[in-house]
């Protein structure tokens, strides 16, 4: 049977391992939720490579298909409509794929954990709303698969609920989205009121018609594109709403990849690269795009270069890795954009898992300050980390030096402001390069800061370092598609992509082959200079850097945190407290209930007295009924007959 | 003079029927109770009454005399109206229930005015005789409640419980007959009865004999009598609801009971027996000289027997009466007109007698019920195999039918 | 004023004064009596106009069950007179006058609807059992049905009551 | 003949009379009698209007209500019993509380 047309088999497979994971895992063994939940995962995954499969054998053509009516109400129609086209096709593969291997890694990290079929129902649930997302084919879909990986994240990053903090980061993550969601949504509404409808093609047919905003100009596209963007920045921790994905490493390590790191803050560049037409019609919102990803990259970069979590470096790195690809749709390279999506997915999920396997093999130790010299020990996990860092550090020929190198180079040819957007880029790889290095010689070099006789490390299991191995063999493969554009040939990935983005492309920045290799050169520089002064800085006997000055202001991400608590969580609770509770919610809500129950009783007393219990009286009353109804009937017949009149 | 009974035929016929019918039924009743004890006593292997008149044959007219003279005390605190009413209304509608029943075929016509055998002539007489039985509980209802004493009280509790459960199989038990008849009318249902070629075959009691059975139990539970006579059960309640009569209530209450008795053999006749019509095909000449052939031996047996007696009786009463039946008798011989009138009335009467006997034979025989098997049997026995019954007719009805 | 009529007045009378006398009457047994009587001439004024079944019917279920039935509750309860309790003021004041009303509306009513009716048969055209058989197995069967479901609720609602827990 | 309008007359009579005694008798028995006689009164109306219109309807509805009447009344002697047996007292004026 032709997968394409039941592609709705996809995303229900994990639903279903949810389902009932969640449903009945809970006195199941270990290896019977694996069975559910890997299955699940794993024919989706099978069955979307077959779609896939599909998919280029009827000559790439997209395709479309409603399933069922969701919302049908006047002449809206929200129907369950999935679509398959190129850029589909990538995400479809990135979220599958790394999701299987996320989860087999899970099997391995959390088999100790407590509520271990609660994680699996948790995960395949995410990876369900996930696939909706990617193969929506409106909006309004697309939004539950949105809303829904939200309230997986929530979950997840909470899932050791009896944790103060995590609970609170799932709250913060929570929360910071919704800011982000209410621009979605807005977005949504204005485009259905521009448009009066939500479906992608309808949406972005209209909008090719008509004529583009000019820069500068605030026209609808230009507003539905920045809150729309408003809503990316929040899913995919753009500033000023990336506060949460720092915090939202307190979630088990799996999580991390999987959510905070490959698929789901990549659901902001996806929209945006979705809706392309929309912003390529509305330069100024592609404006703001391109500077709001570059300062995040550079933004989150410095911070990550003090952060002594092994998590939460990568946390700020994922940040600026996204502000990357933002860029990179920003200058209208949306391919190189998501090509760098893709490429990081590889890489970061594989830096992720590798972290997860040190903290595994450390029983729990984050900080890198009591690590290190544990190249030895670990050799597996010591050797996957080193690749991941040379594939984000953008060194030749691993994936990130042709994915950022694509975007460093769209972003330079990008008028008017290509130039410094290209150089604050190029200081945030510096940057990335050096805050890696320094994560791997602190971890993997230098003598042992922890204690023999309380960790005793070892090497993970097979099943977590087996897909540690095939993430970095991708990360080193993941970029080849690009090869041949170094050599003047074609890059097969853009390409590929380009029936999707082929007229956004035009607006994109190309470059001179030659000047492409002198970029590609500088950023090699670059990327090496970072490591020359990681290698300076953090090999032999190091001791935990005193913090002041500069420093400490990195150290405490620029008391971001402290700001937002001061200007908007302050105010807001001692509104809440002071106005909504003591005045609205007492006097008014409860003021209202309490008065009808005082009425209903006041009135009750009254009415009270006629039911005496006395038969008779009752009797009585119902004499008094008879008599209503007989005049109401009777009243035509005897009107003539008592006040005279003809018979 | 005849024309003034032509003109009020329609009031005067009625009336005088009405006398003749009360009279011969009351001497029935009185009557009735002289052959109860005789048979029963007979039954128990003793003599019955035997000192007043020939056979003790004037003891009836003793019971009527006895009735009349004694003292009728009330009892205190009695509820008057309850009291008074209560036999007036058990006599009244056992004699009332008779007016409907028709005792032979003919119509003949007096003064111009056509009238027939039985008083009244209704269309729905089966439905109106059910009606007046039906109100007969009220009369000892009301003596029981009446008659303010707990022995009466609890014999009018029972007789009422008894007659609403057994009136209930006595209606459907009959619902069959009707189904095959199709009519009210007792009249149309002995006629339709009637078959001159194949005489008593074509009755009621061979496709109804389920009928007939529940009908008959049940009618005897309606008159109270044994062994349902719990509302006047001697050895429990001294004499139940009629415990605080005296003299002539209690000999309404009396004649009351043995009127509903041959009421209900009248009815039984009728609905199952082929009323008047003869059992044997008409083709058999000789059955229509069977009353004479009754009649002339009995006269003169009556005239044999009488001689004995020293004294009025046996010199001119008796030899007189057998002297007369017998001359009836050969009258019938001789004028066939004569004959053709009796013949319905004397079946009638003979089967109607047939049932009296029975329901002595059944007091003499069998005992009486305890109260919780009354009930059982009338709700749990009685009343399903009566509706089993209707229901059997009309499946067999409806397949002729197709 | 020909016969029909003199019976027709004189069962009326019959009725209405029985009817009186059950309000009248204190002690429940003869009320029921009244209402008996009242029945009975009821049963009367049917045959009068005709409808004999329905005259019969009357006798026998009304007569000859229901009130027996009440007659054999008052025996079972020994009911004494009844009291004459006044607790309700609403219906010792405002009884009369409603009652009053209401049956005046309802005559008041007939008064002015029905002078265009025409007089029922007399007795002499009766309508067959028949015809209200036919009637009633053809258009009204489901109604039957439903009333014979009606009695044996009735029936077991009746069982449950009046027996005593144990 | 006797005009219809006689019968509906003497069935308002009746019924006001049953309303009447409804109201003003204190016995349950009696005031459950006193709906027997307005239905009574209700089904002359009945038998009435179906005799002078020549259609039978009339009377089947006579039938069904006898029926209802019957049903009612069995459930309803029932509930006086439980009642009377409870309570001690059949004035409906003594009867005033649900429970005991």
């Amino acid at each position: 049977m032709p997968i394409l047309n039941h592609l709705w088999i996809i995303p229900l497979l994990p639903l279903l391992g949810s389902a009932i994971n969640g449903l009945f895992g809970k006195g199941w063994p270990n290896k019977t939720v694996n069975m559910v939940a890997l299955g699940s995962t794993g024919l989706s995954f099978a069955f979307a490579v077959e779609a896939v499969r599909e998919f280029f054998g009827n000559g790439q053509q997209p395709f479309r298909k409603e399933f069922f009516d969701w919302i049908v109400a006047g002449n809206f129609r929200a129907g369950f409509d999935l679509q398959l086209d190129q850029l589909t096709v990538v995400m479809l593969m990135v979220v599958t794929g790394v999701g299987f291997l996320i989860h087999i890694y899970s099997t391995g990290y959390m088999a100790h954990e407590g509520g271990y079929y609660r994680f699996f129902s948790y995960l395949n649930l995410f990876m369900f709303f996930m696939l909706i997302l990617v193969l929506a084919a409106n909006f309004v879909l697309l939004f539950v698969g949105w809303e829904g990986v939200g309230l997986c994240s929530y979950l997840l990053i909470g899932f050791y609920f009896l944790k103060k903090s995590a609970s609170d980061a799932g709250k913060k993550a929570f929360i910071v989205n919704r800011i982000g969601d209410f621009g979605f949504m807005l977005g949504m509404f204005l485009l259905f009121r521009t448009f009066h409808t939500l479906d992608f093609d309808a949406v972005f047919k209209q909008i090719a018609d008509r004529p583009a905003d000019a820069m500068g100009q605030f026209g609808t596209l230009t507003v539905a594109a920045l809150l729309l963007f408003v809503g990316a920045t929040g899913k995919s921790a753009q500033l000023p709403l990336y506060v949460w994905l720092p915090d939202a490493m307190e979630g088990p390590t799996p999580v991390s990849a999987l959510i905070h790191a490959a698929t789901m803050v990549t659901a902001g560049v996806y929209v945006v690269a979705r809706s392309h037409v929309l912003y390529t019609q509305a330069p100024t919102a592609m404006y703001v795009v391109a500077i709001v990803g570059c300062a995040t990259a550079f933004f989150a970069a410095t911070i990550g270069l003090v952060q002594s979590d092994i998590k939460k470096v990568l946390a700020y790195s994922t940040v600026s890795q996204l502000g990357y690809m933002f860029l990179g749709c920003g200058v209208g390279a949306f391919s190189a954009g998501i090509f760098h999506l893709m490429t990081h997915a590889f890489f970061k999920a594989l830096l992720f898992l590798s972290a997860g396997s040190v903290i595994h093999a450390m029983g729990g130790e984050q900080d890198m300050w009591h690590m290190g010299g544990l190249s030895k020990k670990i050799k597996v996990t010591y050797w996957c980390m080193l690749f991941g860092t040379i594939a984000i550090a953008g060194f030749p020929p691993f994936a990130a030096f042709f994915s950022k190198d694509a975007i460093l180079a769209a972003a330079y040819g990008h008028e008017p402001a290509g130039k410094i957007l290209y150089g604050v880029g190029l200081l945030a790889a510096v940057l990335t390069s050096f805050y890696m290095f320094r994560l791997v010689w602190l971890t993997f070099y230098g003598e042992q800061r922890y204690d023999e006789h309380h960790v005793h490390v070892h090497e993970s299991p097979k099943n977590m370092t087996v897909p540690l191995m095939i993430l970095a063999f991708l990360s080193l493969t993941g970029g080849w598609f690009a090869l041949p554009a170094l050599f003047g040939g074609r890059d097969y990935f853009a390409d590929f992509l380009s029936p999707v983005f082929g007229a956004a492309e035009a607006g994109g920045g190309e470059v001179a082959a030659s000047l492409e290799h002198i970029l590609s050169i500088v950023a090699v520089v670059a990327a090496t200079a970072g490591l020359l002064v990681a290698w300076r800085m953090y090999t032999g006997k190091v001791k935990r850097g005193t913090s002041e000055g500069l420093h400490k202001i990195l150290y405490n991400k620029y008391y971001v945190d402290e700001l937002y608590q001061a200007v908007v969580v302050g105010p807001l609770i001692w509104l809440s407290r002071n106005v909504f509770w003591k005045v609205v919610d007492v006097g008014v809500i409860d003021g209202t209930v309490n008065g009808i129950a005082h009425s209903t009783t006041a009135v009750g007393d009254t009415v009270r007295q006629t039911q005496s219990g006395n038969t008779r009286s009752y009797a009585v009353w119902v004499l008094v009924g008879a008599l209503v109804v007989f005049a109401i009937i009777f009243w035509p017949i005897l009107h003539p007959a008592v006040f005279g009149g003809a018979r | 003079m005849t024309e003034f009974l032509t003109k009020y035929a329609y009031l005067i016929v009625p009336i005088v029927k009405i006398a003749i019918l009360v009279f011969i039924v009351l001497t029935v009743d009185a009557y009735l109770t002289w052959i109860e004890r005789k048979v029963i006593a007979h039954i128990q292997a003793r003599w019955g009454p035997h000192r007043v008149g020939p056979h003790g044959l004037l003891q009836p007219l003793a019971d009527g005399v006895k009735f009349i003279f004694k003292e009728d005390p009330l009892p205190a605190h009695v509820d008057k109206v309850a009291y008074f009413l209560a036999p007036f209304i058990t006599l009244m509608l056992a004699l009332t229930s008779l007016a409907v029943i028709p005792f032979g075929p003919q119509k003949f016509t007096v003064f111009g005015y056509e009238t027939h055998v039985g008083i009244a002539d209704v269309n729905i007489s089966l439905l109106v005789l059910f009606a007046i039985t039906a109100l007969g509980v009220y009369g000892i209802a009301l003596a029981g409640w009446g008659s303010n004493s707990k022995y009466s009280l609890l014999g009018g509790l029972r007789s009422s419980a008894q007659m609403i459960s057994y009136e209930l199989t006595l209606t459907l038990s009959v619902v069959g007959v009707l189904l095959i008849a199709g009519d009210f009318s007792l009249r149309n249902i002995v006629e339709q009865q009637a078959s001159p070629a194949r005489g008593l075959l074509t009755w009621n009691i061979f496709p109804q004999i389920i009928g007939f059975a529940c009908f008959y139990i049940a009618a005897i539970a309606e008159t109270n009598r044994v062994p349902f006579d719990l509302p006047e059960a001697e050895s429990e309640l001294v004499a139940g609801f009629h415990t605080e009569y005296a003299s002539m209530k209690f000999a309404m209450f009396f004649i009351a009971e043995y009127t509903s008795m041959i009421a209900v053999s009248c009815l039984a006749t009728i609905l199952f027996f082929g009323g008047w019509l003869s059992p044997f095909p008409a083709s058999w000449a000789f059955t229509h000289y069977l009353p004479s052939l009754l009649l002339i031996p009995f006269g003169l047996w009556i005239i044999y027997d009488g001689i004995r007696y020293e004294n009025l009786f046996g010199r001119i009463v008796l030899p007189g009466v057998g002297t007369a039946l017998t001359v009836v008798g050969g009258a019938l011989v001789l004028l066939p007109v004569l004959n053709d009138a009796v013949q319905g009335p004397f079946w009638f009467f003979a089967k109607v007698f047939t049932f009296l006997f029975v329901y002595i034979w059944m007091r003499g025989t069998l005992p009486r019920f305890r109260y919780d098997q009354l009930m059982s049997f009338g709700w749990k026995f009685l009343l399903p195999v009566s509706i089993a019954n209707v229901v059997l007719t009309s499946v067999v009805i409806l397949w002729r039918m197709h | 004023m020909s016969g029909s009529l003199i019976i027709f007045f004189v069962l009326a009378l019959l009725a209405v004064f029985a009817a009186i006398s059950l309000i009248v009457q204190r002690h429940p047994i003869h009320s029921a009596l009244s209402l008996i009587v009242v029945m009975i001439a009821l049963a009367g004024l049917y045959l009068l106009m005709g409808a004999e079944f329905v005259a019969a019917v009357q006798i026998i279920v009304y007569g000859g069950a229901i009130m027996v039935l009440f007659v054999f509750v008052i025996m079972l309860l020994n009911a004494e007179e009844e009291e004459r309790t006044n607790f309700s003021k609403l219906a010792t004041y405002a009884g009369i006058p409603l009652a009053l009303a209401v049956a005046g509306f309802i005559a008041a009513a007939i008064a002015s609807s029905s002078g265009s009716l025409p007089a029922p048969e007399s007795s002499g055209a009766l309508t067959s059992t028949k015809t209200l058989s036919n009637l009633l197995f053809s258009d009204f069967v489901y109604p039957f049905e439903l009333t014979s479901f009606l009695i044996l609720v009735a029936i077991l609602g009746a069982i449950v009551l009046a027996q005593r827990e144990t | 003949m006797v005009p219809t309008s006689y019968y509906l007359i003497l069935s308002a009579i009746l019924f006001g009379l049953g309303i009447v005694a409804f109201v003003f008798k204190r016995n349950i028995i009696t005031i459950f009698m006193a709906i027997e006689l307005m239905l009574n009164a209700v089904n002359l109306a009945f038998v009435a209007f179906s005799q002078s219109l020549g259609k039978s309807d009339g009377e089947v509805f006579v039938l069904f209500v006898i029926v209802v009447a019957a049903a009612e009344a069995a459930v309803g002697l029932g509930i006086i019993i439980l009642t009377a047996r409870n309570r001690r007292s059949l004035n409906v004026e003594r009867v005033d509380l649900l429970k005991l």
